[in-house]
């Protein structure tokens, strides 16, 4: 996919970071606002498909690889579970294990922050992953474009395993 | 059949519309549509029985601002946080829906050159 | 009456409308256009019914969907015009279900139904408050002759989710609906993380180029 | 014993998180199947653990909330017994699957999908709220939906894309479902749920609407039969393992399972929901068998024959909840229930094992169509004998286990009175052992045709899946024996028979929820808190 034109690019690269840190923002301070985890990674995410929108599939590539959004996708989903293992070991499944703070504060709500910014890793990883699979696969029959599903000819999947 | 009672008509006639799009159209991007409809109206539902009326003032959603003194008039008025749950839970869950529907049109696409069902072999039924 | 649900009600029409137009239209873009506005619509009555939360969630989602759909649709010339069944099949389906719904909606909204009736817009279970001696903790006996308990268990969570009881603990989040979702209902989010994960890999899967290999009989041979 | 119950989700969930990553990392074909399979043996290990564990409803308030509040897991003898099917049949599918799953690309994906869809399933099972039973529900449906689809050709697709839509519908009607019984009751814990409505004085209009949307949904993910018309097109279309446990299992867990959940313990399994029952499992019973004398595509018609025994489970039920309503002697309701679990359970065993032989006919041939096959059971002895005794025992033939179940069914059928009834499910029997004698005949007899000449024996642990579950189809014949039955399906039987908790005539005893660090609290456990046991 090609990118589009100077102004966009240009007007992306003032916006995105803004859009990356208000999505961080959005995750960290999910227990005292609105937005959450979740919020916060699709912010995130959304982040990401700007860039890719506006500089092409190429770029993107540097800024995150499919495989590497594959992969944070699993850690995040992982983390979150061990979020509530962890609990498991200090008394019962998903048991708050850390102290409650004071309300209305960064530092409160023991495990919730920690659980936001797994889901928002999860999340925003994910739907990146997704949004690259999705809105760049193509017909077999142009081949000019290497989508990330077709990384090489003669490949199984996008786990890259031997066919 | 008082006033009260019209949101929950208009979400479920909300529902049937998307019901409609499933079965009378016969193209992938319309059941896209269809089931998108389908959640924002028991979304919709499941909020409006959360809802709770501040009587001269805006609803109050349920988050603590300014400090623990606010927190007794947010018990009394807030609306009721336990179905927002619900429904964001059940967001995450239409949109991964959308998700793997996309892929399988897209998948469609690529065999049949359109979206139009009709042209597929199994879906006529 | 509540102004809110006025602005609810012309909030709906819009979106009731905004909806027929996105089943009917022949147009793919219009249709997913349309969608887009029925789910700013949908964000825009969170926002109204007080719930931030859903209403910047649902946002962000229809961006993101929007964005796909719309790639999805201009990329892709289809130039059959959508069909539809034959108007006869449709019309009945379509009759059964109105019925259904307006019966559905009577039972629902009728007064009937005693203590367990459908509550009204505006006022539901929670800001009714049963007696609940039982449910005090036995050690207290001096709140447990005066305890009552909010109806519902999202009332319950209002007062007791943040700072706890001895009955249950606080979660400390001044978000309630965040405290609900990672916290008391964390079991669920994992559920919800699992079902997107689950999504993922499944459209990872359903989009690989070569789905079978080689006939089993020529791999049994190897 | 309850501290166990999360495992029971957390390992399939950890297997389905991990699986794709080290599939990534390490990139074997075959090796992929081995950390699924420990995983699962090791579920199985703990669902016999609480089968064998004392008979009492175990709560655990998840995360130390308690009532009203938190999520709990609840495992009674219902939820026990179908954690063992599930486990049993995923197990030996995982084993099929590490040969049958060399034809297509991206095993580990496949085994993550595959851990997915358990970990949904035992969700399901233990889940003690309907909003949590929604979740892992859609969890277990996605992951179902991706892997019908797994071969990614056009058929699959569709069949796909139809199973989808579908089940989305249906999870849609659940949530609305979920909606009014929030807002009426103010509770999501279905125990709680159906005390609010005992309390109330039995459902009222509104809870019948609530009803109405739960038994279209569980109906649609049960494909009972005017909701069934995803379920032939999506069942045939999975790699025949995925076959095998969407028809073995998912339809159970998922439909079946929930249906009866909601029907006899939230809502309290009156006459009406019992003719129901009644009307939608006698339908799917006599629609879904003559469907299937039609069908030329062997796995097409197994997917109907599933349609029609899971009308038989259905029906049994329904005319329990009826005999129960009319005052009929608790015997006799014991004996229908235990004639539709005893099904239910039979059913999973010599459905994945006709799954699984389809499956090995189409490695060994690769064609399904019972046109094109024949003289297979000597090409193939050990898959032909274990078609042979799947298929006599999925038309109830002595002394498989399908005769048994169908005999308890249509003899408690009689002494409820319903004649009717039993002279249709004898019919409908016959019907099927007249469609698998078609299958025997095509499959089976006759001189090797084209297709067939260069087939042979599937790999050894393919054989090895079929010939465990052709076991299990003599061996749960012991069920029967009153010893066996009653440790292993009347804890679920008293489960179903004794409705919601304030018709329970156990005594309640105090089952401690795991608090930490509040051991002071748990001393004087209030009579709120109280949980309701079995004797």
């Amino acid at each position: 996919m090609q990118g589009m034109s100077l102004i966009v690019k240009n007007i992306t690269r003032l916006v995105a970071g803004f859009i990356a840190i208000f999505g961080v923002y959005t995750v960290f301070y999910g227990h005292v606002s609105p937005g959450g985890g979740f919020a916060g990674g699709v912010i995130l995410a959304g982040a990401l498909v700007l860039i890719v929108l506006a500089f092409g599939e190429e770029f993107s590539r540097k800024v995150l690889p499919h495989g590497v959004a594959q992969t944070s996708d699993a850690l995040g989903a992982m983390s979150f579970l061990l979020v509530a293992l962890f609990g498991y070991m200090a008394g019962g499944f998903f048991v708050n294990f850390l102290p409650r703070g004071e309300p209305c504060t960064l530092f409160s709500a023991g495990t919730i922050p920690i659980s936001n910014l797994a889901i928002g890793v999860k999340v925003g990883a994910g739907l990146f992953g997704a949004f690259l699979a999705l809105a760049l696969f193509r017909r077999q029959s142009d081949g000019h474009s290497r989508s990330p599903i077709a990384g090489r000819p003669n490949r199984g999947g996008p786990n890259g395993e031997e066919s | 059949m008082t006033l009260p009672m019209l949101p929950y008509l208009l979400a479920l006639l909300l529902l049937v519309v998307g019901l409609y799009a499933i079965v009378a159209k016969r193209n992938v991007i319309k059941i896209i549509v269809g089931l998108a409809i389908l959640d924002y109206a028991v979304n919709l539902i499941l909020v409006l029985v959360g809802y709770r009326t501040t009587p001269g003032a805006a609803p109050m959603a349920p988050i603590l601002t300014g400090g623990m003194a606010n927190e007794p008039a947010l018990v009394a008025g807030a609306v009721d946080p336990l179905p927002q749950a619900l429904v964001l839970t059940s967001i995450v869950i239409s949109l991964s829906v959308t998700a793997l529907l996309v892929a399988l049109g897209l998948r469609l696409y690529e065999k049949y050159g359109t979206f139009d069902t009709e042209r597929m072999r199994n879906l006529r039924g | 009456m509540d102004p809110v649900l006025i602005l609810l009600l012309a909030l709906f029409g819009f979106m009731l409308i905004g909806s027929i137009v996105a089943v009917e239209t022949r147009d793919l873009l219009s249709s997913v256009i349309c969608l887009g506005a029925v789910g700013f619509g949908t964000s825009v009555a969170f926002l109204l019914l007080g719930a931030p939360d859903l209403a910047i969630t649902q946002v962000v989602v229809e961006v993101l969907v929007l964005v796909v759909l719309v790639r999805v649709v201009i990329t892709r010339k289809d130039e059959t015009q959508a069909t539809s069944r034959s108007t006869l099949g449709v019309g009945s389906v379509m009759l059964v279900l109105g019925v259904l719904v307006a019966v559905m909606f009577w039972m629902l909204a009728g007064a009937s139904g005693g203590r367990l009736k459908m509550r009204a817009f505006g006022e539901p279970l929670m800001s009714e408050t049963v007696a609940a001696a039982a449910s005090a903790p036995a050690g207290e006996p001096e709140m447990a002759t005066t305890q009552t308990e909010p109806g519902s268990i999202g009332g319950a969570y209002l007062k007791h989710g943040l700072v706890g009881t001895a009955v249950s603990r606080g979660t400390g989040a001044a978000n309630y609906v965040m405290g609900i979702v990672l916290d008391a209902r964390g079991y669920d989010t994992l559920g919800e993380a699992t079902v997107i994960f689950t999504a993922i890999i499944g459209a990872y899967a359903v989009l690989r180029r070569i789905g079978r290999q080689a006939h089993a009989r020529d791999v049994a041979d190897r | 014993m309850q501290k166990l119950l999360p495992l029971l989700v957390a390992i399939p969930l950890a297997g389905g998180f991990l699986v794709p990553i080290l599939g990534r990392l390490t990139g074997t074909r075959r090796g992929a199947a081995v950390l699924p399979i420990l995983m699962v043996a090791a579920v199985l290990v703990l669902s016999l653990a609480l089968l064998a564990g004392p008979d009492e409803t175990l709560v655990l308030w998840i995360g130390g909330w308690e009532f009203p509040i938190g999520i709990s897991l609840l495992a009674d003898g219902l939820t026990r017994y179908l954690l063992v099917i599930v486990a049993v049949v995923s197990l030996l599918a995982l084993l099929f699957s590490m040969d049958y799953m060399r034809q297509y690309t991206s095993p580990s994906l496949y085994y993550g999908l595959f851990m997915l869809m358990l970990a949904g399933m035992n969700g399901v099972v233990l889940a003690g709220d309907l909003f949590n039973i929604f979740v892992f529900i859609e969890i277990a449906g996605i992951a179902s939906y991706a892997l019908v689809a797994f071969g990614t050709e056009a058929d699959e697709l569709e069949a796909s894309l139809k199973y989808l839509t579908l089940g989305t519908v249906a999870s849609t009607f659940i949530l609305i479902g979920i909606a009014v019984v929030y807002n009426v009751t103010g509770q999501l814990n279905w125990a709680k749920v159906a005390e609010a409505i005992a309390a109330g004085g039995g459902p009222s209009m509104p809870l019948y609407v609530a009803a109405a949307f739960f038994l279209m949904g569980f109906g649609l993910k049960a494909a009972m039969v005017p909701f069934h018309a995803w379920l032939p097109d999506a069942h045939p279309s999975a790699p025949a393992p995925i076959s095998a446990m969407l028809s073995g299992v998912l339809i159970k867990a998922c439909g079946v399972y929930a249906l009866a959940r909601v029907v006899f313990s939230v809502f309290g399994g009156s006459e009406v929901f019992g003719w129901v029952l009644v009307a939608l499992g006698g339908a799917s019973m006599v629609v879904g068998v003559f469907l299937a004398v039609g069908q030329w595509d062997f796995k097409r018609l197994l997917a109907y024959h599933s349609i029609s025994q899971m009308g038989y489970v259905v029906l049994a039920l329904g005319a329990a909840a009826v005999m129960q309503a009319r005052g009929t002697s608790e015997a006799v309701v014991a004996l229908a229930i235990f004639g539709g679990l005893f099904h239910l359970a039979n059913h999973a065993i010599f459905k994945s094992l006709l799954f699984l032989c389809s499956g090995s006919v189409e490695y060994a041939t690769g064609t399904r169509q019972l046109k094109l096959l024949g003289g297979l059971g000597r090409k193939m002895p050990v898959t032909g004998a274990c078609l042979r005794i799947a298929a006599l025992s999925i038309s109830g033939v002595p002394p498989l286990n399908g005769f048994w179940s169908k005999l308890i069914i249509v003899l408690a059928l009689v002494l409820g009175g319903f004649y009717t009834l039993a002279v249709i499910t004898v019919i409908v029997s016959f019907v099927t052992l007249l469609s698998f004698a078609k299958v025997q005949r095509y499959v089976l007899g006759g001189e090797p045709t084209a297709a067939v000449e260069q087939a042979r024996e599937v790999p050894a642990a393919m054989c090895l899946a079929s010939l465990a579950l052709a076991v299990l189809c003599f061996a749960s014949s012991l069920i029967i024996l009153p010893a066996v039955k009653s440790r292993l399906v009347d804890p679920a039987v008293r489960v179903v028979q004794a409705g919601p908790p304030p018709r329970a005539k156990a005594p309640p005893r105090v089952v401690a929820a795991e608090r930490p660090g509040a051991v002071a609290a748990q001393a004087a456990v209030p009579p709120a808190r109280l949980e309701r046991t079995s004797p």
